[in-house]
């Protein structure tokens, strides 16, 4: 019974965590770059969300196109404004360049809105829950868990159905081979920046309904996102959905376990030790993830 | 182009320096002026804390260097300190970003650099044990108002003192109202069967502070004789708290017990709010609960939550000074005052009386006045018996205070519910906010 | 023998940098005594201390070329065997501080052995995920003080504890392991090992072809970083006197660490001092200033960040990359 | 007893038979070579002697010693050197350092290694570029300091991957003679994969063809030249490009 709720709540949580890891992996999938400022996307997705339910005073869901918009503007001016030249780089500039956006973004953000906890107090969903028999659904969740099946859905429709999926494919595939192809690869690049901005400004957008908003938020899902997609096996779209649903079930559940054998060594004070640890065993008996592809 | 990278960056380097130049040397330190080093964490993730913990700090050195008659109280009167021919006080902020290193540097800086006669903060438990240290190390007296750690006194420490109650006398003062609560006691609520609230769960933030409350509640729990079904550390950074929630509310317990900081207890909040948890009683250690964020980003889903603090503006129905005093804050910050703001007030004003006392800034003949300092309850904005250190350096008057959120027609008071004597009103009981 | 006459041998160095290093060390040696103030003092500690940190990643993470992001677990292992030990059984620094190196050595092959199966991004991850689950064990382990962390015994000034109410012994006691610390990696960079791991970084393929054991190469660099970190963590547990997991493991650190090594530039030796020389001024000042200006909250990092991203697109190679490319030579 | 033999050697890839059952010998100081058509699975081959890849099915026995699914770093001890088809070039190491790093194979002292690593250079009249990083070098050399720096592990088997391609007639010619040279004098057995004909028949004797996975012909080159399966390769390989 508990262990049912657990594990419905964790399935909920799981794809969060995938719909935050989508963005990650589809910039990683095209250009092999680890993005450090994935969580202050998120965290400026919910900014927008929060300002714009405020000054509009319309319902936070209202504004999740214009989260998708921010993002998206988000990730062409930082693919412009900085990743293209890091591109050049070896993988440790990489990590630095994206690193110190991350640093950029969130204080600019401090210096922005200040230090405030900010919360969104009225809106369809906010604060409202959903109860199904003996379970106890937070709406927001249920939502995002609907919209990360939609968002995956359509990327992945994006990616292996349209035309320009199938050039970004190419691009991820094999860089110069795609633009003897006469694909503008700069122009996929920037696209998967687009595209990866859009998702996680949406689910920012969604956090926001349930969520603090902080500058510091970021930080909390990033490394998240990380595992999942490390775990799923980067640039995997495939893998980031079902890591992130592992992952979700592992952090719930393992605790619950412990509650069930009346053990205070397993409980919720490693929920993300076992996240980690699950991860390293992943990859050291399959050094690609789980869905990864040779490098 | 890399030139040019290369003169741009040798340029910023020299604009660095020149930037920093005046702040490494430290001001000159001017005539009749009394410099007390301020610790708080005014950047990083407690910086809404920090600024809370500043304006309390401001707000106490305007009253004492600016005259305030009508508020009553003698920092209002001196306009500086009397003793040392009306020398005003200097506070000089630093940012530990809740890093003990980081801390302790800037303990040092503040010393050796700018000559403070002595230091204030930390907020952090952790950050105070290294700061303290370094001002032990330099013989520097050191006024701690906000950390609650037991083991911050029990130190032996010869130039550390503490105006706060620490976490042993507030979590008592919880098991006291629970106590109270099956006697009749409270205000507005006849006797609870034991039986009815017997079942306590808590959950701890996982750092120094969280994890010595926790066995300071374990302890306590059983020499009231109540039962701790759940216990749980968990990290204060973690991105949701939905497992945590659900080992509490899996355990059923009467009673909730939280310490946690700002994000983590609103997180705590919404999460079983949606699992719609229910507990009988809800009750805070102060810190998240208690901050002015908590009750604006919640609104009325803490109707009901108790948190232990050490001021609630109530207070004023009881004492005359805190009314005046906060409104002076509430007219220049916008909050009433909170636990954080008031307790950087007194330790200020503890600062003031302890330099009037000693009638001059070298340490030892502060060390030796803080010994028998008394500063009588009517001074304080704090509903305490005032202020007296015992030998450890412990304010041996000071009391908790437990306050009740309570939503009436749209905005949410915080009431006072002990100690029962001054209370403020009924209390809401039980606890049915989330249902 | 003649390790030591390499160590000794910067020979191979341009005379204006031989010059440039020799007048930077007298600079150290004197620091103490140009009347500056404590808290340059303590800054400049912090910047041994992180070059100290930065040369030791500079093994694995810049001649190695593997992005480790892990070495926090090892700074924390260094720090809690000396204060575990201090606390519990009254031990001296002098014989906690190597057993501490040997035990980040032994964790670090333990563990070095799965992680190099890895590669790239899955290894970057990887080398964080690890030191998150020591943290988290030593946050709830009581032995160790749990989340609580240790406060060290205060003992007044004794070399045999390491423990002093003077920073400038602090000063002379990190400089010292500084100095070996260059030493070190001047000889190192001149090695086998050395040029075996420049070889592996170019293509590992080639270096296999030429009887190189790449796995192994990378565990002992990484061994040998573990060991540099240890030692500046058992430094921070004497100087600090009080440690817990949230400051001496922290992913944060991890990341600062690689980050020093980086932005100076990476394979090579000035590399990590001259990052630690920019970062920890620039982030201790700019900190303990604007820290303190409600108004201009936030733009000490903004500066910070800037910095760090300009770096990383215009010079990958680091700051000293742009030195090197004048000179044409890398060392 | 052979010097190197192959017994049946077998790779696919996930269903793509990249090497179908080969079987050959070498004899110590002979010069073989290796030719066929692109994607004949030349380089497939050689990386399953050396051990890049695992074989899955035959056996590599090198000196009596069976080294099949040995890592490449212990065939290399064992005495096998190879080159690559490209080098990857980087301003990481100079042209002696590369070489340096060979000679680390047996050689404990930089100094020492150093003086090797010069000699070899000097051996193959590289002595110009040795202190020049590989970016700094055209394709020809870089292939030639590749050949140095197997050279320096001193092996007794030098198997060398397309060691012409991308240079012109003239290099090409001094690739050969330094290969001839190299035979004659360090008596290294070579074993060299080529893709140009022209290349490999004045040199070897014997030589080995690979069609699509298996081995279609080996003898000598003269009668290789002439035979009718190995033409028939060639030519439908040109009517392929012709399309």
């Amino acid at each position: 019974m508990v262990l049912a709720d657990a594990f419905i709540q964790g399935i909920l949580m799981g794809f969060l965590f995938a719909l935050i890891s989508l963005g990650l992996t589809i910039i990683f999938g095209v250009m092999d770059i680890v993005n450090f400022a994935h969580g202050e996307f998120l965290m400026l997705g919910m900014y927008t969300a929060y300002c714009l339910s405020i000054s509009l005073g319309v319902d936070p869901l209202v504004t999740l196109p214009l989260c998708g918009a921010v993002g998206a503007l988000l990730g062409l001016v930082s693919y412009y404004g900085l990743v293209r030249y890091l591109l050049r780089g070896p993988m440790v500039a990489q990590l630095l360049g994206t690193f110190g956006l991350m640093l950029f973004l969130r204080y600019l953000a401090v210096f922005l809105w200040g230090i405030d906890y900010r919360m969104i107090k009225k809106g369809l969903l906010v604060g409202k829950s959903l109860t199904i028999g003996p379970f106890h659904l937070d709406m927001t969740k249920v939502v995002c868990a609907l919209l990360s099946l939609v968002a995956f859905t359509v990327v992945s429709w994006i990616i292996f159905k349209t035309r320009v999926g199938k050039a970004l494919r190419a691009t991820s595939i094999n860089r110069e081979a795609a633009s003897y192809m006469g694909i503008k690869t700069e122009r996929m690049n920037a696209l998967a920046w687009a595209m990866g901005g859009i998702t996680v400004g949406i689910a920012g957008g969604l956090l926001a309904n349930f969520y603090y908003i902080y500058p510091m938020v970021g930080l909390l899902f990033v490394m998240i996102a990380f595992a999942t997609v490390a775990l799923g096996g980067f640039g995997s779209i495939k893998g980031a959905f079902f890591a992130g649903i592992l992952i979700g079930i592992l952090e719930t559940v393992f605790p619950i376990i412990g509650h069930l054998l009346k053990t205070s060594i397993i409980g919720p004070q490693y929920k993300m030790t076992i996240v980690y640890l699950a991860y390293f065993l992943v990859v050291v008996f399959r050094p690609r993830g789980l869905f990864g592809w040779e490098q | 182009m890399k030139k040019g990278l290369f003169l741009s960056l040798l340029v910023l380097a020299v604009a660095m320096g020149l930037l920093m130049g005046p702040f490494t040397g430290g001001v000159p330190a001017k005539a009749k002026e009394i410099k007390i080093g301020v610790i708080y964490p005014l950047s990083g993730a407690f910086a809404a804390a920090g600024r809370d913990l500043r304006n309390g700090a401001e707000l106490a050195l305007d009253v004492l260097n600016n005259r305030y008659p009508e508020l009553g109280i003698s920092i209002a009167k001196w306009e500086g300190i009397p003793s040392l021919k009306g020398a005003k006080i200097k506070l000089i902020f630093a940012d530990h970003r809740g890093e003990p290193g980081r801390g302790a540097d800037l303990a040092k800086r503040l010393i050796m650099d700018e000559k403070v006669v002595g230091l204030m903060g930390c907020y952090h438990s952790s950050v105070t044990k290294t700061v303290s240290a370094v001002a032990e190390r330099y013989g520097v007296p050191m006024i701690n108002g906000s950390s609650t750690s037991p083991v911050l006194t029990k130190r032996g420490f010869k130039w550390f003192w503490r105006t706060t109650p620490h976490d042993e006398t507030f979590t008592k003062d919880l098991f006291e109202f629970l106590k109270g609560l099956t006697e009749g006691k409270v205000r507005g609520v006849k006797a609870v069967p034991k039986e009815e609230i017997k079942r306590i769960a808590y959950a701890c933030e996982n750092t120094e502070w969280g994890s010595s409350v926790a066995k300071v509640i374990e302890q306590m729990a059983k020499e009231y004789g109540f039962d701790v079904v759940k216990g749980i550390l968990y990290s204060a950074k973690s991105p949701d708290l939905t497992t945590e929630s659900q080992a509490l509310v899996a355990a059923k317990p009467d009673c909730m017990l939280f310490t946690s900081y700002i994000s983590d207890a609103i997180l705590f909040v919404r999460t079983l709010k949606s699992m719609k948890a229910s507990p009988k009683v809800v009750w805070g250690q102060d810190a998240g609960f208690e901050i002015p964020d908590f009750r604006a980003t919640l609104g009325k889903d803490v109707h009901g939550i108790l948190t232990r603090t050490v001021f609630i503006p109530k207070v004023v129905k009881v004492k005359k000074a805190a009314g005046k005093i906060n409104a002076l804050f509430k007219k220049r910050y916008g909050t009433d005052l909170t636990g954080a703001s008031g307790r950087a007030f007194v330790a200020l004003q503890t600062w003031a009386h302890v330099l009037n006392a000693a009638g001059s800034t070298d340490p030892k003949a502060i060390q030796k006045v803080a010994k028998e300092l008394f500063i009588p309850a009517e001074e304080l904005i704090m509903p305490w018996g005032g202020v007296k250190f015992d030998k450890t350096g412990q304010n041996v008057l000071g009391t908790g205070l437990i306050g009740q959120y309570q939503a009436k027609g749209g905005k949410v008071e915080l009431e006072i519910v002990y100690p029962f004597d001054l209370a403020t009103a009924d209390m809401v009981y039980p606890f049915t906010t989330w249902k | 023998m003649g390790a030591i006459r390499e160590a000794f041998d910067f020979s191979d160095f341009p005379l204006v940098e031989r010059i440039g290093f020799g007048i930077f060390c007298l600079f150290l040696l004197a620091f103490p005594w140009l009347g500056m103030d404590s808290f340059g003092m303590a800054v400049m500690i912090q910047f041994l201390l992180f070059s100290l940190f930065g040369m030791g990643w500079n093994t694995i993470g810049g001649y190695g070329g593997q992005v480790e992001l892990g070495k926090a677990q090892y700074v924390g292992i260094g720090a809690y065997t000396v204060a575990v030990l201090m606390v519990r059984w009254d031990i001296p620094y002098w014989f906690s501080m190597p057993l501490g190196v040997l035990i980040a050595l032994g964790y670090s092959f333990l563990i070095g052995y799965p992680l190099f199966r890895l590669k790239g991004h899955y290894f970057a991850i990887a080398t964080i995920a690890t030191s998150l689950v020591l943290q988290d064990i030593f946050i709830n382990w009581n032995f160790v003080g749990a989340a609580k962390g240790i406060e060290l015994p205060i003992k007044g000034n004794t070399f045999l504890y390491m423990q002093f109410t003077n920073d400038t012994y602090y000063y002379y006691f990190i400089l010292a392991y500084f100095l070996a610390g260059v030493l070190y990696m001047n000889w190192f960079r001149k090695s086998k090992l050395g040029y075996q791991l420049r070889m592996i970084k170019i293509d590992e393929e080639a270096a296999e072809s030429l009887g190189i054991d790449a796995r192994w190469c990378k565990i002992k660099a990484y061994a040998i970083a573990s060991a540099f970190v240890a030692v500046g963590g058992s430094f921070i547990a004497v100087y600090n006197l009080y440690i817990d997991p949230e400051s001496v493991m922290h992913l944060e650190l991890s990341i600062m660490i690689a980050l020093m090594a980086m932005l100076g530039g990476a394979a090579s030796l000035w590399g990590p001092i001259i990052g630690a020389a920019i970062l920890v001024p620039l982030d201790r000042y700019l900190g303990s200033w604007l820290g303190g200006h409600k108004e201009l909250m936030g733009v000490d990092f903004m500066i910070y960040a800037a910095i760090i991203m300009f770096i990383a697109a215009f010079e990958p190679r680091g700051i000293w990359g742009i030195v090197e490319r004048y000179r044409g030579r890398r060392t | 007893m052979a010097f190197l033999e192959v017994r049946n050697l077998t790779k696919d890839f996930g269903g793509i038979v990249a090497n179908n059952d080969i079987s050959f010998s070498i004899e110590e100081g002979e010069i073989v070579g290796l030719i066929g058509p692109n994607g004949a699975g030349k380089t497939t081959l050689f990386n399953c002697i050396v051990g890049y890849y695992r074989p899955d099915g035959g056996r590599v026995i090198f000196r009596g010693r069976d080294i099949t699914g040995w890592k490449p770093f212990q065939t290399a001890r064992e005495g096998i050197g190879r080159t690559f088809q490209l080098m990857r070039a980087a301003g990481e190491l100079t042209a002696v350092e590369h070489v340096m790093v060979g000679a680390f194979l047996h050689q404990e002292d930089r100094v020492e290694a150093e003086r090797e690593a010069r000699e070899v250079l000097a051996f193959m009249g590289l002595e110009g570029v040795a202190d020049l990083y590989l970016t700094e070098l055209p394709l020809a050399i870089q292939k030639q300091v590749g050949l140095a720096r197997a050279l320096a592990i001193k092996p007794v088997l030098l198997m060398l991957d397309e060691v012409a391609s991308g240079l012109n007639p003239t290099e090409t010619e001094e690739m050969v003679k330094l290969l001839k040279r190299i035979h004659r004098e360090k008596g290294i057995t070579l074993f060299l994969i080529e893709h140009v004909m022209e290349v490999v028949m004045p040199i070897s004797e014997k030589v080995i063809v690979l069609d699509g996975g298996v081995k279609i012909a080996e003898g000598p080159p003269e009668e290789i030249a002439h035979d009718e399966k190995v033409i028939k390769a060639y030519l439908g390989e040109k009517y392929a490009r012709g399309l």
